[in-house]
């Protein structure tokens, strides 16, 4: 089972990695976007982790939420509203629960990369974050290593498809051969839970 | 890094202290990113409401003033604002007429009005939002995130704004931004990239001797890459891109647009070829506008944008206007 | 070569086209480059002229109007016009009640002018002539050809604009004109050299990482080259440069003054350091202007002006004036 | 002697070194200038030559007014007045005779400079056009090659100096190890007279 401690080190996980890879994405983001992906999560993750010291919610749900509405109001952009709808609505789907489990996660989870595909209108496919989170909740049944690999591969293989959402779009076929700034900052995400899910059982709790 | 700046986490709110101690006609809000007409919300007045990512300047907070903008959100550079900035504009300048969102039309400002849009209306704000996409680069398709809002976003503010200060009822500052947004088209070249402060580095290489068409305003590469033309070959391969899209039967505004970088000498040079090419055609100018208007950081190029213009919104066009980039008549 | 341009020899010719067809309200002589104000000359009024190389754009043809130059020769690029368009210029705007030529202090400019002069009172208009030397980089002594005009030129054509239009005669024109070139004084940095279109490319070198203190605005190199200093450092070294050279009792003008390819967000957050120096140094500010004003080309850079400024000026300078890039009032 | 036919000449051999030379003298005018002096030349020169093809003066004293006269019409910046009155008052002091004797050309040549030192107030040293005049006109008694050699040497002979004159006098130090364009062109417009009377001697005239 995970608590809301397990939420916060996820997060605080994810606000690390974003950190150290912000150079990296916002590199991603200049040839087929506008250089600003990493300094965007950046940004909004740091006021995410500030947020949680300072409000320390008792529940995963409450978490999420409170992470989601944090993204919503720094980030900006489309990924603002994007992540921050993946984060406040599977923690909305994980209600008030003290403790979820694996397969509850699964489900928030795949709630949340819903709603961001019914907000954006994105489709596997489309090169966007969706083809790192899609693949990564459906391999979420065999465990969090298996997620992010799946991740991570989805995230490569955005490379060769032309985009079909968000500014990469404009470029038509010059944006093929590219890898999507979104899906490399979702496959960092969903590494941070892999993490955290790791060291939790390694503390052998 | 050639930037006159501190570091790259302050430029937004330096630019704001700037530009409240320069316009002390406006209230800037430099903590919560707004740009206010001081004397909003006027009376039985609609209110006007637009924002964006910075680096485009004047666009958005240089256009807020009497006959415009009543406020202005500025995001991160090329990052649309949050919803939060919107919200406290909306609450900041509505008399109970209610309030009209000019969004550009980018996945990221869309997402974020409309997110703005749900919150001001359970604030109890009457909210309207009309989308700027006039960039014929961009096909409109279902491939696409749709075309780009870009130079449009002048006439709509300045042709809405003027509605707006008539008094007119949100529903016609909304109808007429709409037609104002329907009748326009743009098409930008680039013959250098940009450098964004939190990168440091050209957001592309462009080899001298080369340039992009059909660029947007984020220092993205354009549709096509070509060897270096002349100002009378980009002035035709611009508009031709255009009228293919918008055969203007009326005479039409014109605004001959710099992205920043590019001397206004060259700009004034091709409004020439832009005139030229627009007689070639057959289309009868009634304004032309020149300038670094709508423009992306420090990139060198120049975007062309038509306005299909009938007797009303030429009468709003030359309405009296106040803000810190654009006035006249008063 | 990233530029905008048809072939470097045309250049001023079709900036002039452009510049007529965007502004009717300009008389434009493409073929003896110069440009006058549509109701000159203006009965019982001083006629204010000014020219000088272009590339320096809106100055000094985007200065011409109601309120500021009667009119403005435009030479080649960073090459000061010949007598025969300043000749022109005064038999089209005088009245009878004289020509005031404006003259930034450059060899080439002080020669030419001096020249027009001679002519233009052979042909009976009665000529005053105001120098404009503000840059404090260069020192004023035997040694050099004088301090540089830059920045200043805007006050002054401004301020003496708004007398003639209140129909003072000429002395007094001229000697508002010499109060404010006398109490005015700027500081200027470059971010990056210029590209002229004869030359195609780079004036100097200058690697990223560096820039040059005390430059001028005709692609010359500064006094000193140094590391990248922060937008900080650089208002306070350009203001104490400034304030050595004058100190100012009243409240000042303020020109933040973009050198072409400086984003306006960029100086909009240098505006934000300018007022913070001069508030440590006890400086009161009466006005602020922030824009691309006296440029060089396509350089990054900035320069500071400041003009000690009493009722009178202050009074000038918020007349109404109405020119293509400098408007308020009507 | 040298009648009008051999000044039309001399401008015109001037009007081809300038041509041919404009890049030279703009890459000399852009470390200590504003780029420009190859192509202010080249424009007031070209005017020149047409003008006296157009015109055609009768007598060399009328050449060289109509010659400066153009100059100044058709340059603008500091060469064009200074160039001008060069060619304009030495026009001047040739008077209306048809031909002149080489003595003649000297004084009248010393009276243009002497005329170019007061307009522009600057001396030998100043780095300018002077540099490469006034010793020219010096060497003159000894002949065109001398002068040629001399005017040659004066505008190398700028490169170390200080500049006190011009838009150069504004870099102060920075201005030293730099040619000066202004006494590069002089150099120019001495060699064309020289090649000219050369080849006047040549074809036994
Ligand atoms: N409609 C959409 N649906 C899902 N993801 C999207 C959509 N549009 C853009 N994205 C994702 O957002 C990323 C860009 O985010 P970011 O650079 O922060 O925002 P912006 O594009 O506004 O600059 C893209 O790489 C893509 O993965
Ligand atoms: N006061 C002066 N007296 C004599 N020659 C001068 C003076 N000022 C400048 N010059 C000459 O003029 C040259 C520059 O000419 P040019 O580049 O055409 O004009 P500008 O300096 O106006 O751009 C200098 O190299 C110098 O030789
Ligand atoms: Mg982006
Ligand atoms: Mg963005
Ligand atoms: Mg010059
Ligand atoms: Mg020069």
């Amino acid at each position: 089972m995970f608590d809301a401690d397990f939420f916060r080190r996820w997060m605080a996980a994810t606000t690390a990695s974003v950190d150290r890879e912000a150079e990296r994405l916002t590199a991603l983001d200049s040839p087929i976007g506008d250089a600003d992906h990493g300094s965007n999560l950046q940004r909004g993750f740091l006021a995410v982790s500030a947020a949680l010291e300072k409000e320390a919610p008792a529940t995963p749900g409450a978490v999420l939420v409170l992470a989601g509405r944090q993204l919503i109001s720094t980030v900006g952009g489309a990924s603002g509203p994007l992540y921050g709808t993946l984060l406040r609505r599977t923690g909305k789907a994980l209600g008030d629960a003290a403790e979820v489990s694996a397969e509850q996660l699964a489900q928030a989870l795949r709630a949340g990369v819903e709603a961001v595909m019914q907000l954006g209108g994105a489709a596997p496919g489309d090169k966007t974050m969706i083809d790192a989170l899609v693949p990564a909740v459906d391999a979420l049944g065999e465990g969090f290593a298996a997620a992010r690999t799946a991740a991570e591969q989805g995230a490569v293989a955005t490379t060769p498809l032309q985009a079909r959402k968000g500014r990469a779009s404009y470029l038509g076929e010059r944006s093929i051969g590219h890898q999507d700034p979104g899906a490399t900052s979702s496959a960092l995400l969903v590494a941070a839970l892999a993490d955290t899910a790791a060291a939790k059982e390694a503390a052998g709790e | 890094m050639r930037m006159l700046i501190n570091v790259p986490e302050t430029v937004v709110a330096d630019a704001l202290r700037g530009l409240a101690a320069a316009h002390p006609e406006l209230t800037v809000d430099v903590d919560n990113r707004v740009v206010v007409r001081r004397d909003a919300p006027v009376a039985d007045k609609v209110g006007l409401v637009s924002g964006g990512g910075s680096g485009h300047e004047p666009l958005h907070a240089g256009f807020v003033g009497p006959g415009m903008l009543s406020a202005a959100c500025p995001g991160e550079v090329f990052t649309s604002p949050v919803p939060d900035q919107m919200v406290r504009a909306a609450a900041a300048v509505d008399s109970g007429k209610g309030v009209l969102f000019v969004v550009k039309n980018y996945t990221g400002d869309v997402l974020n009005f409309d997110m703005a849009a749900e919150l001001a209306e359970d604030e109890g704000v009457q909210v309207a939002k009309v989308l700027v996409d006039d960039d014929v680069a961009v096909t409109d398709s279902l491939y696409t995130a749709g075309r780009r809002g870009t130079g449009a976003t002048l006439f709509v503010e300045k042709i809405a704004g003027a509605a707006a200060d008539e008094g007119q009822p949100l529903e016609r500052v909304e109808a007429i931004a709409r037609q104002v947004s329907g009748s326009s088209r743009s098409f930008g070249v680039a013959l250098s990239a940009c450098t964004t402060p939190a990168k440091g580095t050209p957001t592309f290489d462009l080899p001298s001797g080369e340039l992009e068409l059909g660029i947007g305003i984020h220092g993205e590469p354009g549709r096509e890459r070509r060897p270096m033309m002349t100002s009378r070959e980009i002035a035709d391969f611009a508009v031709d891109a255009i009228l293919q899209d918008l055969q203007p039967r009326n005479p039409v505004l014109v605004l001959v647009n710099g992205m920043g970088a590019t001397p206004l000498l060259e700009l004034y040079g091709f409004n020439a070829e832009v005139q030229r090419v627009l007689a070639e055609r057959g289309v009868a100018v009634a304004r032309t506008l020149v300038g670094n208007y709508v423009t992306s950081l420090d990139m060198a190029g120049a975007s062309v944008t038509l306005c299909q213009a009938d007797e009303e919104l030429l009468r709003l066009w030359d309405a009296p206007v106040r803000t810190p980039a654009l006035r006249w008549g008063m």
